[in-house]
């Protein structure tokens, strides 16, 4: 019986041993060690209720889905640039209020071609995901120029040198082209076309044009979005964007399931 | 202080400086017309004008004294120094974007001063310029007196203290040119971020080199924590910046990442982001400089260790909790809050650890102002990790996300927690660093202490306050089911928050102004003495620790 | 009789070893790598770090030492010397110099066990298992989340990956405890918990081969966690628990200085000591075998054999026992036995013995777990076998079974106990009291009897001066001066009861056994025997005490006593009424225990008590049924103590006596018993509480389980939770207020002569 | 969610790391005296490295207890 007692006891011993030195005033810390240790354990236990939250959350294939054309890129670039994700979200929350201010809420589907996403953090203004084709090209141009104008409670900056800078439209291939080697499925000929569709967006009716339309469909906007024909200016390019604003795809209005409370 | 450095060193800094220099030269002839190629001027002046100053001390004098009889301190105080600059600066910024928040035309109508391009010179100036040069001073410090020894050689942490303020210069000026990739927290472009890389290594390998020096047995937990601090935000800069350039000879680059991948990406960084460079690195500094002022052993030991383990487990996956309620799938969302909720635990443990360090010297916190701002720091720690696993549940979070409150509870932890244990740490280093018999003016710190808690106070109640407001008004409905009120209304009600915001946020640039004038009347003023202690008593009187325990 | 009451510093008493000799320290040094050598020695009282600065400080001055380090830990230090062959007595000096008790540590001592470890420690188990948990948990949540399809296949084949290799390692302990008493034809706790995680394991592998829905690595390795933590929280109650042997042992010496037959002294090992050899042992040593006095006289601490501090005279035709310490002269003796035959010897045997029978102990959680592993076990093979009966499908058969292994996984009984006996260790901790072993505390609230010692138990020990001559300055003055040359413990009782400046004493000599003669101002004076300084004393009247004299003037006398510990009138009367006699023995002579024993109010009350018979009496006790504690501090105690059903010594106690004391108390009062009894007891009905929730739950959860309404994973929370419950019914323990202070003890020390 | 099978390995890695930093702490004797290592940053008596020592006993003797 002792023998037996005392081969079960031998890890045991053994490990007291090797220890003994390291725990000797151990009483000193064993609360806290134990709180932790404990607490940690138990925590990672509790987490368990974990799967009582389950939903459904398909990303469906957007057939539809368009690319930017290079002159909405070019005024993505600029929001970039202006730092305008860090007032404006462009995800719509699957809660009922979002839904009903901003309109359906966003699916993964509609930023897949965004290097980097927009989602922002933080909405000092209104979400911008669904903004397309909501206001006038004016509106916006005169917006970006003094948004006081139209809102007086507004606290945006101003952005009327927008209007005055001419577009730098010669950097648009290399841009595709680098947004093709990230994933985005843009041709070769798109790459090539860059800079003339991102001036033929911007010039209704004319040759360039017609080639906007034949390599981004039909639906894409043409428009002298600034109303200042014969100068492509980075207004042109951020009202563009602005215009494609969750216009990307029919998705969302097909899909919409009732968002949560 | 180029006389400390030998004639080989000199040789070797000016070989650097003058590769930077090229390689200055080449961006900017390479970027002409793009804003890389005023990065490469930049970088031009920058690393020129230290060719020159090292150049000029060239055939000054070798340094005599026996080298390895002291610690290499003139990085730290140059780091330090650099710190205060930053705090200032970006400070300074914060005060000014919030205050276009309240007044939106208190700017000078040019592009570069617009909200969205000084708002990542605020929150890299705080973070990078003023947080980084803090936790790159003190860790030099705090590495070479735990260990013991000296730092292995006199070049490499200049090439890291000055070689990351070149990417702070790099980036906060590429922002008012609008070079910025909008990833929060991680703006700089493609090039900076590979400067950034180079540093970093260089500072892990030197941190490295200097533990295998070291002449006492044990690590101290807070070279742990630092040790985390740089190797995981190495990690998380590169996977979070890969991207493909649009040209080499410009700026613009595109994330590898698209829309839900690089939301994850992104905040899988940005929160871990958060947990090592503003918690781990500063909870070194903690478990540093709080028991050295306090003139007593850290209160459990091997809590603080286990707090350590804990945080490094932990943190990894919990920044999906800032993507509640959006398009990434939703375990992936459970994933983030149920790690968040767990992170409370180790947490707690260091602010407690810290705050229970400090039972008994309550009189010691009572009159000194130092330790009163580390442990007020302790104090917002434990405050804004409840509230960040509170915020992380995602109903709380449903309220809280786009609002203000989380800008409130950022500011809780950079303000409360981050600033104030710097400006402490800074204060309890700056007599000691530069053998001053004390700091220049007591009576200073301790305005800098209550314009410092007075105006996160005020900043954090404000934006708890407009945040549950703009929350709640932005989910109120009508009697008839309607939207309440439109976004506009909800933006007139922030307007006296937001006038709150910046007065407390200006409370804190001017503590942190006189923070920055005392550390340097220190300096200037002090008579220079080799102190024995700049500790007010001998640790002989202190009195027994309490049994961890208790 | 004047009462004192000044709180007197106990530490003030010199270490019952004595100091070491030379030969011992050089002994101690070890080669190292680098040529360089190194000795250990135990410092016991480093308290702070500012110890370990000035004694690191203190020791690289020394010449010879390379460098030191402290460790505030262990209280030792480890000083590298330049070689092997350095003599480290520099570094003793200067430790002694500082005021700190060295001496040398034999590192086969105190780093014995590593080699015959069995698998990998504890700690690093737990941290492998933490790091599986961890990442395998976080799969696992994103699985229950609703992650779908590929993913959910990648990530249970990810959990497999780390799980297999977790559980492999970390779950060592307890495959190798059930294997050992598998081999046995036996159960305990560890063989439900091993067959749980494997079978869980193997179940998960089998499911993730056919692609299923269902994985429970999360829940294996998450158990090994909880299991482990649990057990390691046992462990290190019990790692304090330090064979008392190997105490004793120390303080035998490691050899003696033998005359050879030219004349010559030469240092030998203690095992080459043979009968017949005739050793020479200077004052301040102990004696290493039992022997008899040839030349010499002196005086003798016997402590260990009677437990009483009083130095005994002794002169040629003495025989001492081994581990008696020589105090203040040098004497000639001859061995009368061999080492293995000497009192010392026998003593150590004696407490193995004694140690022993102690294990024989069943720790409540071993006692329920006998019974529980094969209830368990028949359980889930009775709930496979009927599934299996019922619905054909072994699968589903083996899903219930492991959910009924899992379920009962005696987490919460295997966490039951120890949580709530660290908590209760926190809490003693705070009283000032130490614990060594978890299994002292369900001992010590079963108690029926009480035995202590009285000689620095019940008394403090150390002599004190009640009175003084009613003398000159200069009287006084200059016994403090003669005083001060004698290690004697009353002559250092009058030293530290003077308070004049000592002034200089000439041609100071130390008679053996009768006290220190020496000249003060040019005069001839003694301080030592009443008889003996009488000598020289104008008026020949033999005082009682020691006394005092000029040459040729009044003899002037000292009374010593021993005083009664604060708290022990109280402490001994509470006993007594709550129904547990008290009996007290003593080494010292009938009259003073029976003063004693009347003070307090104990009836029963043993004199000259030798080591053999104080165990004698303990095992008498507990042959009749009783349980007894023993409360003692002296070396002669040490097999008692091991012997008692639980013990208790103060923290003044001889190394031996605390390293056999179940707990050792910091504070001077004896009340420390009563709060150690008070929290037993708490902790004995948080323990019982605890088990009963533990079965509780189980009575809820086991037919759930059985009837298959249990999957593994709500089998694996539910298990969580009752862990947690008994985690936080354990803390309730903290939450009480613990037992205030005796306040009513200020009766101040009884002194009773000496 | 592809971006998972960048960064799980990732994660899994930095782990690994941990624990392996973990272990060499244990093996390395990092909590042998975790009371007197707290207590050990409070000396600030000379404000200097410790001279070297010959290498292997730099100060305070660096290789581990046998």
């Amino acid at each position: 019986m002792m023998k037996f007692i005392r081969t079960l006891l031998k890890p045991f011993a053994a490990f007291f041993e090797a220890h003994a030195k390291t725990h000797y005033r151990l009483e000193r810390h064993s609360m806290g060690l134990t709180v932790g240790i404990i607490i940690a354990a138990g925590v990672g236990g509790f987490i368990e209720i974990a799967p009582l939250f389950t939903i459904d959350d398909t990303v469906e294939a957007a057939p539809d889905m368009r690319l930017y054309t290079p002159l909405e890129q070019a005024g993505r670039d600029i929001y970039i640039r202006e730092g305008c994700y860090a007032c404006h979200s462009q995800m719509i929350r699957t809660l009922r209020d979002e839904v009903e201010r901003y309109g359906p809420y966003s699916l993964a589907v509609e930023s897949q071609y965004d290097h980097p996403m927009l989602w922002g953090s933080k909405r000092t203004g209104p979400d911008l995901a669904r903004l397309g084709e909501k206001y006038s090209d004016d509106w916006h141009v005169r917006h970006l120029v003094n948004p006081r104008d139209l809102v007086p409670e507004s606290v945006m900056p101003q952005y009327a040198f927008l209007l005055e800078a001419g577009l730098d439209t010669d950097s648009l291939p290399d841009r595709l082209a680098a947004l093709r080697a990230v994933g985005v499925p843009y041709t070769d000929e798109m790459i090539a076309n860059a800079d003339s569709d991102a001036l033929g967006q911007a010039m209704p009716d004319t040759e360039r044009s017609d080639g906007v339309f034949e390599r981004y469909g039909d639906e894409t906007a043409v428009r002298n979005f600034d109303d200042r024909p014969g100068r492509l200016t980075e207004m042109d390019a951020l009202v563009a964007y602005l215009q494609i604003l969750g216009q990307l795809t029919d998705l969302p209005e097909q899909t919409q399931i009732l968002p949560e409370e | 202080m180029m006389s400390n450095l030998t004639r080989a060193e000199r040789a070797n800094a000016m070989v650097i400086a003058g590769t930077g220099a090229f390689i200055g030269l080449v961006m900017a002839a390479a970027g002409r017309g793009d804003p890389m190629g005023a990065h490469g001027w930049i970088v031009l002046a920058f690393c020129g004008a230290l060719f020159f100053v090292v150049g000029s001390a060239y055939e000054d004098p070798e340094p005599t004294q026996d080298r390895t009889a002291s610690y290499y301190d003139d990085p730290t105080k140059v780091g330090i120094l650099i710190a205060l600059f930053w705090a200032v600066v970006g400070m300074g910024m914060g005060v000014w974007v919030a205050s276009q928040l309240a007044w939106p035309d208190l700017r000078f109508d040019a592009a570069w001063s617009s909200f969205g391009r000084i708002r990542p010179v605020h929150t890299s100036g705080v973070i990078f310029g003023f947080g980084g040069n803090a936790l790159i001073a003190t860790s030099f410090h705090i590495m070479q007196r735990t260990c013991r020894a000296r730092m292995p050689d006199q070049v490499t942490p200049w090439f890291v203290l000055l070689g990351f303020n070149l990417f702070c210069i790099v980036a906060s000026s590429g922002y008012l040119m609008g070079v910025t990739q909008s990833k929060e927290y991680a703006e700089p472009e493609w090039y900076a971020d590979l400067w950034l890389v180079v540093v970093w290594v260089v500072y892990f390998v030197l941190y490295i080199r200097t533990l295998a020096r070291r002449n006492e047995p044990h690590i101290y937990v807070a070279n742990w924590y630092y040790l985390a601090f740089i190797l995981v935000v190495a990690v998380l800069h590169i996977v979070n910046n890969l991207a493909v350039p649009a040209s080499l000879t410009g700026a613009k680059s595109y994330s590898a990442f698209a829309g839900v991948q690089d939301a994850m990406t992104q905040w899988w960084y940005g929160h871990n982001a958060v947990a090592f460079f503003l918690t781990s690195g500063f909870l070194g500094m903690l478990y540093y400089f709080l028991p050295k002022r306090a003139e007593r052993p850290i209160y459990s030991y091997r809590l603080s260790i286990l707090s350590f383990w804990g945080i490094t487990f932990f943190y990894i996956w919990a920044g999906s909790h800032h993507l509640h309620y959006t398009a990434l799938p939703h375990w992936v969302q459970t994933l983030g809050m149920t790690f968040s909720v767990m992170l409370l635990v180790p947490s707690w443990a260091s602010a407690g650890n810290a705050l229970m360090t400090l039972n008994g010297a309550w009189h010691k916190v009572r009159d000194d102002a130092t330790l009163r701002f580390m442990m007020v720091a302790a104090v917002f720690y434990g405050l804004s990790t409840f509230e960040g696993s509170f915020m992380a549940i995602r109903p709380v979070n449903g309220l809280s996300h786009y609002t203000d409150w989380t800008v409130g509870h950022v500011h809780a932890g950079a303000m409360g927690w981050v600033a104030l244990i710097s400006f402490g740490s800074i204060y309890a280093l700056a007599p000691v660093l530069w053998r001053r018999e004390t700091i220049y003016s007591w009576k200073a710190v301790e305005w800098h202490f209550w314009l410092a808690l007075a105006g996160t106070v005020i900043y954090v109640f404000a934006m708890w306050n407009s945040g549950i407001t703009q929350g709640l008004m932005w989910r109120t409905y009508t009697e008839s089911g309607t939207l309440a009120y439109s976004f506009t209304d909800t933006l007139v009600a922030m307007h006296p928050y937001y006038v709150a915001r910046t007065f407390g946020g200006l409370l804190f640039l001017i503590g942190a102004c006189i923070g920055a004038w005392n550390v340097v009347m220190t300096i200037r003023r002090m008579p220079s003495e080799t102190p024995e202690r700049d500790y007010p008593t001998s640790s002989e009187s202190r009195e027994p620790a309490l049994p961890a325990a208790e | 009789m004047r009462v004192i009451s000044e709180k007197h510093d106990r530490k003030v008493r010199p270490a019952p070893s004595g100091p070491v000799t030379r030969a011992e320290r050089s002994a101690s040094v070890r080669p190292a790598a680098n040529g360089h050598g190194v000795c250990l020695i135990s410092v016991p009282n480093i308290s702070c770090g500012a110890c370990v600065a000035r004694i690191e400080r203190a020791l690289i001055d020394c010449p010879g030492v390379v460098a030191a380090r402290a460790n505030l830990t262990l209280r030792q230090v480890r000083v590298t010397l330049t070689d092997a062959n350095t003599d480290p007595s520099p570094g003793y000096e200067a430790l002694a110099a500082l005021g700190y008790t060295a001496r040398p540590l034999d590192p086969s001592d105190t780093e014995p066990a590593s080699a015959q470890q069995d698998g990998p420690d504890l700690l690093r188990c737990i941290a492998v298992a933490g790091f599986g948990a961890m990442n395998v948990m976080l799969l696992s949540v994103a699985v229950w989340s609703g992650a779908e399809a590929t993913t959910r296949d990648t990530f249970h084949l990810i959990s497999a990956l780390i799980a297999v290799p977790v559980v492999a390692y970390a779950g060592q302990p307890f495959f190798r405890s059930a294997l050992v008493v598998l081999r046995g034809g036996r159960l305990n706790m560890d063989v439900p918990i091993a067959l749980a995680v494997l079978l869980a394991l193997a179940l998960s592998l089998s499911e993730l081969l056919q692609g299923g829905d269902h994985v429970f690595f999360d829940a294996a390795v998450t158990l090994l966690f909880f299991l482990l933590t649990g057990r390691y929280l046992d462990q290190l109650m019990r790692d304090r628990a330090r064979s008392a042997v190997t105490g004793l042992a120390r303080l035998s010496p490691k050899g003696a200085m033998a005359r050879g037959p030219d004349g010559s002294l030469e240092w030998i090992a203690l095992h080459a000591v043979a009968k017949g050899m005739i050793l020479h042992i200077d004052a301040g040593e102990r004696v290493p075998v039992d022997v008899r006095i040839l030349h010499g006289d002196t005086d003798l601490d016997r402590s260990l054999v009677t437990g009483e501090a009083m130095p005994v005279a002794a002169s040629p035709g003495t025989e001492l026992e081994a581990g008696t310490l020589n105090l203040t002269g040098g004497i000639e003796v001859e061995v009368l036995r061999p080492v293995a035959e000497s009192f010392l010897a026998e003593m150590m045997r004696m407490l193995s013995a004694a140690e022993t029978s102690r294990s024989t102990y069943v720790r409540i959680a071993d006692r329920a777990a006998r019974l529980y592993a094969p209830v368990v076990h028949l359980l889930a093979v009775a709930t496979f076998a009927g599934w299996l009966l019922v619905t054909g499908d072994w699968q589903v058969s083996a899903f219930v079974a492991i959910s009924v292994l899992i379920i009962t996984c005696p987490c919460a009984l295997g966490l039951a106990v120890p949580v709530a006996q660290v908590v209760a260790a926190g809490r003693l901790m705070r009283s000032g009291i130490l614990m060594k072993d978890g299994s002292a505390l369900e001992r010590l609230a079963q108690i029926d009897r009480a035995v202590f010692d009285k000689t620095g138990t019940l008394t403090t020990g150390t002599p004190m001066v009640t009175s003084c001559f009613e003398g000159e300055a200069e009287q006084r003055e200059a016994s403090k001066a003669l005083a001060m040359q004698s290690r004697h413990p009353a002559a250092q009782a009058i030293a530290a009861h003077l308070p004049e400046v000592a002034c200089e004493v000439a041609d100071a000599v130390e008679v053996p056994g009768f006290g220190v003669e020496g000249r003060v101002h040019g005069r001839r004076a003694r301080l030592g025997r009443a008889r003996w300084v009488a000598e020289i004393a104008a008026d020949p009247q033999a005082a009682t005490g020691p006394a005092f004299a000029f040459e040729g003037a009044p003899a002037l006398s000292f009374d010593l006593s021993e005083t009664l510990r604060p708290g022990a009138v109280d402490t001994i009367s509470d006993m007594q009424s709550s129904g547990i006699p008290v009996t007290m023995l003593s080494g010292d002579d009938a009259a003073r225990v029976a003063q004693v024993a009347e003070t307090l109010g104990i009836a029963e009350a043993h004199h000259g008590m030798t080591p053999a018979r104080k165990v004698g009496v303990l095992e008498d006790l507990r042959d009749r049924g009783h349980r007894a504690l023993m409360v003692g501090d002296g070396l002669n105690d040490t097999a008692a103590l091991a012997a008692a059903h639980v013990s208790m010594a103060p923290s003044t106690a001889a190394d031996a006596g605390r390293t056999a004391a179940d707990f050792v108390f910091l504070r001077d009062g004896l009340d420390a018993v009563a709060t150690a009894q008070d929290v037993a007891r708490a902790t004995a009905r948080v323990v019982r509480q605890n088990f009963g929730l533990a079965i509780a739950y189980n009575c809820i959860a086991i037919p759930l389980a059985v009837a298959g309404l249990v999957t593994p994973l709500i089998a694996a929370l539910a298990m969580s939770a009752s862990s947690i419950l008994v985690i936080g019914n354990s803390l309730r323990l903290n939450g009480k207020r613990a037992a205030a202070p005796l306040q009513s003890v200020e009766r101040g020390p009884v002194a009773i002569p000496a | 969610m592809t971006i998972l099978t960048l960064l799980i390995p990732v994660t899994l890695v930095m782990g690994a790391v941990g624990l392996g930093a973990f272990f060499w702490s244990l093996h390395s004797g990092q909590y042998e005296d975790l009371s007197g290592d707290a207590e050990r940053i409070l000396f600030d008596e000379d404000d200097k490295p410790l001279a070297a020592y010959p290498p292997g006993h730099s100060g305070t003797t660096k290789e581990k207890t046998p």
